[in-house]
């Protein structure tokens, strides 16, 4: 039922973020009920009456406190699980890149995205680079590096789709990366407050299958010399 | 003691603790209306971008920015902490602890001239050249740094010097709130024996004086960046433009408790009165507050989770984060158990403190999404986000505030409030809230980000437009909900039927003043006898049992 | 507070140890190698701090409740200080 | 207003004091704040000996010895409260507050000399830190002087005698930016 509320997931590690999101949607789910479901149930119980005293209760004993207490220590208990779930997912994710097939580098300025392919020699920074503004193309089942920079002011890189986002901060260089699965235009909007243009600050992830990206790099990237 | 006032003494440059505390609810309350503005002209644009907003005009992008920067500003520390912390810690902290007024009232005076100074500077920043700051709330360098990044210059400044002066008014009423509690409690008042929203004030006034330093040392740096050329910020000049966010969050989590702990408060001093039971767990909820203090000092960086931040430094983090739910779940449990085999009755401030308890637990739920920093990749700087913050500030500041309100009106102003009217009130604001703030849930899962002024430039989101539709009716029936409440205060204020002194019969000291006390508030200084929430006890026969009523039983001794 | 003539601490002589403290940390500035140096003059500082807190702001003889309100702020301070390493020092 | 509020004190401690402590607790994450975060900036970068090498040590080391001493008078100025000696509390109040004009004055030299040597607060990462956090000093100590001038003239006029105990409220905040200074000296000119 949840599932239609986000957008398709394209990304390898973008499931196990929403897995982690329901895990969590369950766990609070429950408790929300349970709470919000004593809170009704006593109101209408023990709403007031003619001649009904309440029960002197004050709780501070801790047989008595123990009523908050064991729920509290279950509290803590999920909580734990909930860090360790997350603490796996979070090391695949920001902890470590895996080695990768493709280089880009990102680079936020007020108000587009300004994206930069290494060329045939792989390297960046060498005159055969490529530059296109507002357009990220890779191929879908490859690892890709980017390499978030900077021009003015912090921008954020968020792509819904793959379940990613990461500041780009002047003067530092910050590492992300991701394994597209499945062909598509998908959006890349600017996700941290950046100026007057902020809305409407986005630029476009395309996924190409593999003959189709090997087509878009003949026909676009400058040729070996 | 009361000798003559004249006119300026007695209403305007007062030292007198209730009327600090008034002229602190004035303003906020005012503020509100402007916050309320801000909120109404956001979520028209929302829906309707780029139409005319019906009594204003067309929305542009650079004010839509600013909108969002001064929404965010004056909610949190111009309404929030003036009516939650200023109001009601000044007004109840010297009459529940049995004081004749503060420890320093002409600090407390001075600390409401300086509030008002910043006031008057945030209203100035709207009208200067170029007009208010429009960096976002938590103004993020070098977006805020540099005036030619958002073109606007003396309004940014102004709001930094604004923020400076409320920080230096609100440490000088935390050092008086601090210093009353731990010196001028009347005989008898232990420290376990003060009533938890005094607990509540002091701890909020400790995690404010304790964080705001360093935000004030990084506003300092911020305002010398925009003025006289420094680089702390700015990279190009060897700077660090996260610096900032670390200072800002060192001060700004704290600062959700600061508001939300008074908030819980007078929760936690309503709920007994009208279950006429004592509150389950008095000392546990004291360790817990203490407890969730502490713990608000390391759980800052999870703002900042994709900052840019060292990805090492996030799962720690994440782990306090999301263990700081224990206290609060704690809390939350003692006041669920205070209801069972009670004798309830729902006027409007028991409405609003139920209303504030189950808005405040979903508020509460959803912040372990945020986080849990794997699923705040996705979730950070979306809607989610922002419902998420509304359940929790917004029933802190407003739903709790009206409990207040609705609960100390006699004490404040010497006449009740109207019932119906406060009723109405409640299911109005009630229905119309989850109404608006439910659906924003899911159109942040949808992937909306924060701060944009038009959702349909992207494509993603423009199937959520239908929701945003309907958070804003919600929205504009929500504010529309208040009118019965200005109604009825005003009304209320002139006409309302005359308290007496306790007509609650409630346990605290301030019942045993007059309505409204004098200044000095008591006749004689109270002696304390027993800790605040003794209802239903088995020693009185009537269901409740004033702190300072001496019995003459032994076992009235033994208490 | 009166802390009475008898034994109230000797003002002057604190002062004199103050400035001798100044001079070991300049004398260090000069004669020590780098790391040693900032090692001594920072503990000379601490030293100084806490000459003045004690006596001059006379620590020594208030309730315990006056050192949890100076000590916390500092705990708080460090607190913050390590926090920030991961960020800007260790980041390149 | 109500006099009771100040006399009564439920700890023992004065309720002054007390005040004063909290505010100095907030004080102390201020320029905890400001030390924190140049450590770690200037440690996470390079090339601020150099810089540090352009301040005027002996200017520094001068500001040092006044302020030193500057404490030592107003320790002395409590001292004549504790033995009821108004003449000499008048005398090392005054002297208090001439160190404190005399360190201003000095900073105020060095600042004018860095600057003509083109070291403004614009002059790169070093120099923003150093006007930063000598800059809030000073206004600090210049705080600390406005409030030793009332009380001398309060001294000097004998009006003081109902609130002298404000003697030694002043002193915990002079001593405070004292300590200040001592970090800041050896972090900015020793390092």
């Amino acid at each position: 039922m949840m599932a239609s509320w986000f957008p398709e997931n394209i990304s390898t590690f973008g499931g196990e973020i929403d897995s982690l999101f329901y895990l969590i949607f369950y766990i609070t789910g429950a408790w929300f009920l349970l709470t919000e479901g004593l809170i009704i149930f006593f109101l209408v119980r023990y709403r007031r009456s003619q001649g009904q005293r309440a029960v002197y209760v004050h709780g501070n004993n801790l047989k008595q406190a123990a009523w908050i207490l064991v729920p509290g220590a279950i509290v803590l208990l999920l909580d734990l699980w909930i860090d360790f779930r997350g603490a796996e997912v979070w090391a695949k994710i920001k902890g470590r890149v895996p080695p990768s097939d493709l280089l880009v580098q990102v680079t936020g300025k007020q108000f587009n995205w300004e994206i930069v392919y290494p060329g045939p020699d792989a390297r960046l920074g060498t005159p055969d680079d490529l530059q296109i503004d507002n357009e990220l193309h890779v191929p879908a089942g490859k690892v890709v590096r980017v390499l978030l920079k900077s021009k003015d002011v912090i921008h954020s890189f968020f792509l819904p789709n793959l379940r990613l986002k990461q500041d780009a901060v002047p003067g530092r260089v910050i590492e992300a990366w991701f394994e597209a699965t499945t062909p598509g235009r998908y959006e890349l909007p600017c996700a941290e407050l950046c100026g007057f243009g902020h809305s409407g600050m986005s630029g476009w992830l395309i996924v190409h299958g593999p003959e189709e990206y090997e087509k878009w790099v003949k026909e676009h990237w400058p040729s070996e010399k | 003691m009361s000798e003559e006032l004249s006119f300026w003494r007695t209403y305007v440059f007062s030292t007198d603790h209730k009327t600090i505390a008034k002229q602190y609810l004035s303003l906020g309350l005012f503020w509100a209306l402007v916050g309320g503005l801000t909120a109404y002209l956001m979520r028209w644009q929302l829906a309707y971008p780029d139409t005319e907003v019906p009594g204003w005009g067309f929305i542009a992008p650079d004010f839509y920015n600013m909108l969002v920067t001064m929404h965010g500003t004056i909610m949190v520390f111009f309404v929030a902490m003036p009516i939650l912390l200023a109001s009601f810690g000044n007004f109840l902290i010297p009459l529940m602890i049995g004081s004749r007024d503060m420890a320093f009232p002409r600090l407390n005076m001075l600390s409401f001239w300086v509030f008002s100074l910043a006031s008057l500077t945030l209203l100035i920043s709207f009208f200067v050249p170029g007009g208010a700051a429009s960096a976002g709330w938590t103004g993020y360098p070098p977006l805020s740094a540099k005036a030619a990044y958002t073109g606007v210059n003396w309004g940014l400044n102004l709001w930094i010097l604004a923020l400076a002066l409320e920080f230096a008014s609100f440490l000088m009423g935390g050092v008086n709130f601090l210093t009353t509690t731990i010196n001028l409690r009347a005989p008898g008042m232990t420290f376990f024996r003060l009533p938890l929203i005094v607990w509540m004030q002091i701890t909020a006034a400790v995690l404010f004086m304790l964080s705001v330093g360093p935000l004030i040392a990084g506003a300092v740096m911020l305002l010398m960046d925009r003025v006289l050329g420094t680089t702390f910020y700015l990279p190009e000049g060897g700077g660090e433009p996260l610096l900032w966010q670390h200072l800002f969050w060192f001060f700004g989590h704290p600062e959700v408790y600061v508001i939300l702990l008074p908030g819980l408060g007078i929760v936690l001093e309503i709920m007994p009165v009208f279950s006429r039971k004592p509150i389950f767990g008095y000392r546990p909820i004291i360790y817990s507050t203490i407890a969730a203090g502490m713990l608000s000092f390391i759980v800052w960086a999870h703002h900042q989770f994709l900052s840019g931040m060292d990805p090492r430094l996030a799962m720690p983090f994440s782990i306090t984060t999301i263990i700081i739910s224990v206290p609060f779940a704690l809390i939350v449990f003692a006041m669920i158990a205070t209801l069972w085999r009670a004798s309830i009755s729902f006027p409007p401030p028991m409405l609003f403190a139920l209303g504030t308890l189950s808005i405040f637990i979903l508020g509460g739920l959803t912040g372990i999404f945020n986080g849990s920093a794997p699923v705040d990749i996705y979730i950070h700087d979306t809607y989610f986000v922002v419902a998420h913050f509304h359940y929790t500030l917004f029933s802190a500041t407003f739903f709790a505030g009206f409990a207040g309100l609705y609960f100390w009106f006699p004490k404040m102003f010497g006449r009740m409030m109207n019932e119906p009217l406060g009723k109405m009130h409640f299911w109005l604001t009630f229905i119309f809230f989850n109404a608006g703030f439910v659906p924003m849930h899911f159109v942040g899962l949808g992937g909306m980000m924060r701060r944009i002024a038009n959702p349909m430039q992207y494509e993603f989101l423009q199937p959520l437009q239908p929701i945003n539709t309907f958070i804003t009716i919600a929205s504009v029936l929500l504010l529309l909900s208040q009118i019965p409440f200005v109604v009825n205060f005003l009304w209320s204020l002139m006409r309302g039927q005359v308290a007496e002194r306790n007509p609650w019969q409630a346990n605290t000291l301030e019942w045993s003043a007059a309505s409204p006390p004098p200044h000095g508030n008591f006749e004689t200084v109270p002696a304390v006898y027993r800790s605040p929430y003794e209802y239903s006890s088995p020693e009185a026969a009537e269901d409740w049992l004033p702190q300072d009523r001496p019995l003459a039983s032994p076992a009235a001794a033994r208490q | 507070m009166m802390i009475g003539e008898q034994n109230r601490p000797n003002y002057f002589g604190i002062w004199m140890a103050l400035l001798g403290l100044v001079a070991i940390s300049i004398a260090a500035s000069i004669v020590l190698p780098k790391s040693l140096a900032l090692l001594l003059i920072f503990a000379v500082a601490i030293a100084k701090a806490l000459l003045v807190a004690l006596n001059y702001m006379h620590l020594k003889y208030e309730k315990l409740l006056l050192y949890i309100i100076a000590i916390v702020p500092v705990v708080i301070v460090i607190i913050l200080l390590f926090a920030l390493f991961p960020d800007f020092v260790f980041h390149r | 207003m109500d006099s009771r509020a100040q006399t009564l004190t439920s700890t023992g401690i004065p309720t002054g004091k007390v005040g004063v402590w909290w505010f100095l607790a907030s004080e102390i994450t201020v320029f905890g704040g400001l030390i924190a975060s140049y450590i770690v900036v200037r440690l996470g970068s390079s090339g601020w000996s150099e810089a540090a090498a352009h301040l005027n040590f002996s200017l520094g080391l001068a500001n040092t010895f006044v302020l030193l001493t500057s404490s030592l008078t107003m320790v002395l100025a409590f001292a004549a409260v504790e033995d009821k000696d108004p003449k000499r509390l008048g005398t090392y109040l005054g002297l208090t507050v001439l160190l404190g004009l005399a360190f201003l004055i000095i900073k105020a030299f060095e600042y004018t000399g860095e600057i003509a040597a083109g070291f403004t607060p614009a002059a790169g990462i070093f120099w923003s830190f150093y006007y930063g956090m000598t800059g809030l000093h000073a206004l600090h100590v210049l705080a600390g002087v406005i409030t030793n001038v009332i009380l001398s003239i309060a001294a000097i006029g004998k009006v003081l005698r109902p609130n002298e105990h404000r003697v030694e409220l002043a002193g915990l905040y002079w001593h405070f930016v004292d300590i200040v200074w001592i970090f800041l000296f050896p972090l900015l000119y020793l390092t």
